[in-house]
């Protein structure tokens, strides 16, 4: 049962896999039983249907117009025009059967709800008081990850790109700043949706290192096709490094280029809506850009990060993802090349 | 003091006395002729024609949003349309299907089949069926002509808040989709208490409740469901349409309103309209497998039951839609009992008409094919929904394409089969004609084929985690080649439906005539011509079973004494269908046309100004007094004061 | 010529009948079921509302108000009398007796209307002011609609039983009528209840 | 009744414009693209951006769409934080009434954002895309009930403290005379 021959070849055989059942924490494994008894319940019903379908259809054909029908004894006429009774030991051993059938239905029907009931109690077990707590906010169409630390310098705010420790479980505190969105990353985690005005909370807890894509799953207007994340899951010391380094403000360009891309980062459009920490770029309307060249996905998940797809987002972000609201600029060719390569050093 | 009468002489010839008899019948149910004629008709096969007909179109216009869907994803990052385009595409399909196309479709059917089924003239309040279909109409043109203006709704057929509210959705396009809901479901409302009425008190003498057709058990539980569902989405429609354009706080969080308010108020009504939409297609189903296993359906009572007992269980577990936005614990647990607790009538209805197939002699022609297939085709849709009913497993599959494959199975399987099979049943009955029968079977292959093409890789994508309402995806998602497969699906669905109406128009005028009774079938509308005539039956019949023509007695005897020089019909009583008394059903008019054009005024104009209340109410006001005004002919007129 | 049937005679049977053997008493209870749950769904928004608030209501209801609201409340448990007469007067077939009470029971309904709009201007919030004065014009709002067109129903009755012909279908419509606005009187009492006697807006 | 109708189509034709989604303000060839992109620093001569084209002021103000944006824009800027969240006035002039000190045609209100005005004001020349001023400029008008009402947002889902845009009653424009400063 852990893997069905079927589900497997038709996975390997699409391109992508049927990653809700490829579980790499210890959630989505418990689901990943659950789903498997149900898989099995259904598989079994449907066969049991079609194959009853098709007996009666093989069984008894050559009906026709002609062909008198049966009603009940009682309602059929005493002068016996236009119908015949029907055969009652014949309905009364149907009668059995249905009735039979309907009991399954019901001890069916039980053992799928204490599964769920047990699923659900084996995953509230799972919840740990010594669990990382972060703060997942979604806004119109890209996520923003606070890192919570009891010190309140330490907390790192971050977009788009959340790193977690394997092995330790990881407690996400979901909110939104605009309108509902819904947090899922197959592999990891069940789903739960992101409301104003409400914190949802949602357990995480990956064991081997990987890195997942999420993205939004509920429809949250023009740009929901393109609300994606990366989970990166890295291990313990892995992890602590990179929140260290998020942590840190940004490095000051020390390349002539680069300076100048500063100023144009500071002094056109772009601070209006992002930070840099480190600079005078406070604005938090857009991602935070603080170590935005450590990231893989430029757009929330919808580009690759590099020179080009970068240049290409801020000239013509309208046409990589119409309606989201990062403006197009228009930028001289040199403050762009500028702008870019200091983008690119912000690691 | 009684109408002058046309040409034949008073008094009143003798009853028996067929040919006269009819004469008057047909001068008294005679349309009137010419357009004025056309939009005053009230006649409930008329009616409901319209009815199928306006749906039949809002589903092809669907199928077309459909289609344009599944271009768009056959690939990654196709340029078939922006996402602006798209998301009023994908919302205009839901609306369209669920609100123009589904319940429209099963309500016309009803308001066709129902009255001629339990034998009676006319349905019980004719003008208030004409007033439904216009209000229908409008409310159809409406979303159609915002789209073609791209004011088409673009916040999906569940319009959630805030994405919906004023902030998020700017413009009039959700206002549109707002007040379309208040047409449909105006429309629906109306078409229920008009079944209800006419099944309670118009039901042919003997035809108490427990030998009424499984059919209108179905339409009578359906619009029971209707009459308490309804109400739900108008109260949230017009919570919403207030927010936006007179900034009430309802769905405002941050004044003390709800967003989930929304969503508690949106599937209190949506749930049940999946039952709304599913259960007279179990009406169908039952008709339909009667005739062709050339026997009883198994099982009268507990399939009864089982569509009262879906009808109420259907409002209690409106929350598996909510499973994802955090509810407590018991919530959970409750509303997973509550789901999993329709699985037990939806079975037994299955293993009963497994039963009847079991136990008939099976003729296979056109109609039984679809109810076979929709066997297979809507277990599977009922198993995927145990799945969305368990919360743990919801969880996960919730919002993904897994859920489009789950309800696309659920209601073409449950709704469109049944009714595709339901169309090659009554067509003859509707039109005089049959449908034919090679390109029927190959609509029905290339329709099944097509359907499980499209449908099925959707659960595979579901599970790879591709989310609805996605426009596009990217290319190193890997769901490419399943969306690829599903839109050569849908290709084949698109080609299957063009040969069902190649097949439509081809039989309508070349068709083998049908007769009054091609199947040899049991229900009352097959005792009388194909097309029935305006006044349905020369005779009302009487009923002494539960299979009306098929246990009628050698010399069942018919009604007389129902005055023909007047539309009136017989009044029976609620259980048993005793004659009660006579009542006269009021004629062809425009008024209800007037109502309707000013209803959609006032909700038209709202959009745009408050004063759409004023002016919408006085052209309310006037046209209802021009409606209830009382008209010549009188009947007999009381003593102006009766001294007491 | 088809052979001799047996026939089922109902040329004896009435004309019309009041109460449940009627289909219009069945329409009528149709819509008053639609709008029972249109009613019973407001309200439970009106809870749900309720619960959102830290402290409640966000604005206190005006004394004045709620003498109002208690008028109102009398008023219209008052106007069920002349409806009443009239619905009597129908089964009788007694014109008179029906003009009197569609007359004077419109004529309540009105001044029920009339104290509405001043309970309104008075209110002291507004259906913008926050999700209570939402949903509390909006409950409000509804049932006023009702008690308007049930008012204007009364007097449209009127107008027919005055011009004339009266035919016995028009004592059903009033008997019909009379019902309804038992319904509008009755649905009121759970609104007054629960937007007016909770414990909390009568200590504001 | 055809009058209505009358009402009816001409509503739906100024719907086309009310609704439409502009992404884009260049047309996608006008625009500097990744050819402007170079992965080396030398190059012929300096390649001039392509010259922005004015937006017309009927089109962000007949849209509600874009009201939209200029108000979440008016927001995210920090206008709000001088003017007041719905431009009640705080450090800044209120919006929302009649005097205007600089005008109320679309051109001032751009010509104030764009340059700056004394006393506070500063210039957003080069920082705001020029798209997103018109965007702004539209919304400055609703405030002050200048726009069509059905144009006009409607409540946002914040705290309650001023009437919607959409139901501001229309201020009518007069102006303000301010101490010029020496």
């Amino acid at each position: 049962m852990k893997r069905l021959p079927i589900v497997l070849w038709l996975c390997t055989g699409c391109g992508g896999g049927l990653r809700m059942l490829d579980a790499r924490g210890p959630h989505v494994e418990r689901l990943r039983s659950l789903w498997d008894l149900l898989f099995l319940i259904s598989a079994v019903v449907l066969t049991a249907v079609v194959l009853a379908m098709l007996g009666a259809l093989l069984r008894r054909r050559g009906g026709s117009k002609a062909q008198v029908p049966e009603v009940e004894a009682h309602s059929v006429p005493p002068d016996g025009a236009g119908a015949r009774p029907v055969d009652p030991a014949r309905e009364r051993r149907m009668g059995r059967v249905v009735g039979l059938c309907a009991g399954l239905t019901v001890a069916v029907l039980f053992v799928i709800t204490v599964a769920n009931a047990s699923t659900g109690a084996a995953l509230a077990r799972l919840r740990s008081p010594e669990a990382l707590e972060i703060q997942v906010v979604g806004h119109q169409w890209w996520w923003e990850f606070r890192v919570q630390d009891p010190d309140p310098s330490r907390i790192l705010v971050t977009a788009n790109e959340l790193h977690v420790p394997v092995g330790r479980p990881v407690i996400l505190k979901l909110n939104s700043r605009d309108v509902i969105h819904s947090f899922w990353v197959p592999e990891l985690t069940n789903k739960r949706d992101l409301i104003p005005g409400q914190q949802n909370t949602l357990e995480l807890q990956a064991d081997r290192p990987g890195t997942f894509f999420g993205q939004c799953y509920e429809f949250c207007g023009i740009q929901h096709a393109k609300m994606g994340f990366v989970v990166v899951a890295e291990s313990p010391e892995q992890f602590e490094a990179w929140r260290n380094h998020q942590l840190q403000p940004a490095p000051q360009p020390t390349a002539p280029m680069a300076q100048r891309g500063q100023q144009v980062f500071l002094q056109g459009p772009c601070a209006l809506c992002h930070a840099i920490s480190g600079t005078g770029a406070a604005a938090s309307t857009g991602p935070n850009l603080t170590h935005v060249a450590s990231r893989s996905t430029l757009a929330a998940g919808a580009l690759p990060f590099d020179r080009g797809h970068l240049a290409g987002w801020i000239l013509n972000s309208q046409s990589l993802k119409p309606g989201n609201n990062m403006p197009a600029l228009t930028l001289p060719p040199d403050d762009l090349q500028a702008l870019l390569v200091y983008l690119e050093s912000l690691k | 003091m009684s109408a002058p009468l046309p040409t034949p002489p008073e008094p009143p010839p003798v009853r028996d006395d067929e040919a006269w008899e009819r004469l008057y019948l047909e001068r008294t149910w005679a349309p009137k002729k010419g357009l004025i004629g056309w939009l005053s008709e009230v006649h409930h096969t008329e009616i409901g024609k319209r009815y199928i007909i306006t749906a039949f179109v809002f589903f092809l216009l669907g199928g077309i949003e459909a289609l344009l869907m599944r271009w768009q994803l056959s690939g990654p990052e196709k340029q078939v349309m922006g996402p602006d385009l798209y998301n009023q595409v994908f919302t205009m399909h839901g609306s369209t299907m669920m609100f123009l196309f589904a319940v429209p479709m099963m309500e016309g059917v009803g308001l066709y089949l129902v009255p001629l089924m339990i034998g009676t003239r006319n349905a019980a309040f004719p003008r208030l069926n004409a007033f439904g279909y216009w209000t229908y109409l409008i409310g159809g043109l409406l979303l159609y002509g915002g789209f073609l203006l791209n004011v088409g709704p673009d916040a999906g057929w569940f319009s959630y808040v805030p994405l919906a509210g004023p902030q998020y959705s700017p413009g009039k396009r959700v206002d549109i989709w707002a007040q379309m809901i208040t047409f449909t479901e105006l429309a629906g409302l109306a078409g229920a208490v008009n079944l209800i009425v006419t099944v309670f008190k118009h039901r042919a003498p003997g035809m108490s409740l427990n030998r009424m057709p499984l059919f209108v058990w179905a339409m009578l539980v359906k619009s029971f469901m209707v009459v308490f569902a309804m109400p739900a989405v108008m109260v949230a429609s017009t919570s919403l349409a207030m927010d936006r354009l007179i900034g009430t706080h309802f769905f405002n969080a941050a004044e003390g309103g709800d967003a989930l308010l929304w969503q508690h108020l949106f599937w209190f009504f949506g749930h049940p309209e999946v039952y709304i939409i599913f259960i007279p297609a179990l009406g169908m189903l039952s008709s339909i497998l009667a005739v062709f296993t050339r026997r009883q359906v198994f099982g009268y009572l507990p399939v009864v039951l089982s569509m009262v007992s879906i009808g109420f269980i259907g409002f209690g577990l409106w929350v598996h839609h909510m499973f994802a936005t955090g509810l407590p614990q018991l919530g959970q647990s409750f509303f997973t009992a509550a789901s999993l607790m329709v699985a037990l009538p939806s079975g037994v209805q299955i293993f009963c008409w497994l039963a009847t197939l079991w136990g008939g002699r099976l003729w296979l022609k056109l109609p039984l094919y679809w109810v076979l297939a929709f066997f297979a085709v809507f277990v599977t849709g009922g198993l995927t929904g145990v799945m969305l009913g368990t919360y743990s497993v919801d969880q996960q599959v919730h919002d993904t394409h897994f859920v489009v494959a789950h309800f696309h199975y659920v209601l073409i399987g449950g709704a469109v089969f049944p009714l595709f099979g339901g169309l090659y049943y009554w067509f003859p009955k509707i039109t005089g004609r049959m449908l034919g029968e090679r390109l029927g079977k190959w609509n029905f292959w290339t329709f099944f084929l097509g359907f499980n093409l499209t449908f099925f890789p959707l659960h595979f994508l579901g599970m790879m985690g591709m989310p609805r309402r996605v426009y596009t995806y990217g290319v190193e998602r890997g769901w490419q080649p399943l969306n690829l497969l599903a839109t050569v699906g849908a290709v084949i669905m698109a080609v299957s439906i063009t040969l069902l109406l190649v097949n439509i128009f081809w039989s309508l005028k070349r068709g083998e005539v049908a007769g009054n009774d091609p199947w040899g079938a049991d229900t009352l509308e097959w005792g009388t011509t194909s097309p029935p005539p305006s006044y349905n039956f020369l005779h009302l019949p009487t009923v002494r079973g539960r299979y009306a023509r098929w246990t009628a007695a050698e010399d069942q005897p018919v009604v007389t004494g129902v005055r023909s020089d007047r539309k009136e019909v017989l009044v029976t009583r609620l259980l048993d269908a005793a004659p009660d008394h006579r009542a006269e059903l009021p004629g062809p008019t425009l008024w209800p046309l007037w109502v309707a054009l000013a209803t959609g005024v006032m909700f038209i104009m709202v959009i745009f100004t408050p004063w759409g209340i004023v002016v919408g109410g006085v052209l309310l006001f006037i046209t209802l007094t021009g409606w209830f005004w009382p008209r010549p002919p009188y009947k007999e007129e009381l003593a102006p004061e009766q001294p007491s | 010529m088809s052979p001799p049937r047996r026939t089922l005679d109902v040329s004896h049977l009435p004309t019309f009948a009041f109460g449940h053997r009627d289909p219009l008493w069945w329409g009528v209870t149709g819509l008053m079921a639609i709008e029972s749950t249109a009613f019973v769904l407001m309200l439970a928004s009106y809870f749900y509302i309720r619960g959102n608030y830290a402290h409640f209501p966000p604005t206190a209801l005006p004394f004045y108000v709620k003498v109002v609201a208690a008028v109102i409340t009398g008023v219209m448990l008052l106007s069920a009398v002349p409806i009443h007469y009239a619905n009597r007067a129908a089964l009788k077939g007694r014109l008179r007796g029906m003009r009197w009470g569609l007359a004077l029971g419109s004529l309540l309904g009105f001044v029920v209307v009339a104290l509405r709009i001043v309970e309104f201007l008075w209110i002291g919030f507004r259906w913008d002011t926050h999700a209570y004065g939402s949903i509390f014009w909006f409950i409000v709002g509804m049932h006023t609609v009702h008690t308007l067109s049930g008012s204007l129903e009364d007097l449209l009755l009127l107008g027919v039983l005055f011009k004339g012909p009266v035919e016995e279908k028009h004592l059903v419509d009033v008997h019909t009528n009379g019902r309804y606005w038992f319904f509008v009187v009755a649905s009121w009492l759970p609104i007054y209840v629960i937007l007016y006697l909770d414990p909390a807006v009568l200590a504001s | 009744m055809s009058r209505w109708v009358l009402m009816g189509a001409l509503l739906f034709l100024t719907s086309c414009e009310r609704e439409q989604r502009r992404f884009q303000e260049l047309p996608a060839a006008a625009r500097p693209a990744a050819r402007d992109v170079q992965q080396s620093e030398l190059q012929a001569g300096p390649v001039a951006p392509a010259p922005p084209t004015p937006p017309t002021r009927a089109a962000s103000e007949d849209n509600a769409y874009d009201v939209s944006q200029g108000k979440r824009l008016f927001v995210w800027f920090n206008c709000s934080g001088c003017h007041a969240a719905g431009g009640g006035g705080g450090m800044g002039p209120p919006l929302m009434d009649a005097k205007w000190r600089y005008g109320s045609e679309p051109e001032n209100i751009y010509a104030t954002i764009v340059e700056g005005r004394p006393n506070g004001m500063p210039s957003f020349r080069g920082k705001i895309p020029d798209t997103q001023v018109w965007q702004l400029v539209a919304y400055v008008r609703s405030m002050s009930g200048l726009l069509k009402k059905d144009v006009a947002p409607g409540r946002s889902d914040t705290l309650n403290t001023r009437p919607s845009e959409s139901s501001k009653a229309r201020e009518t424009p007069r102006p303000e005379e301010v101490e010029q400063p020496r």
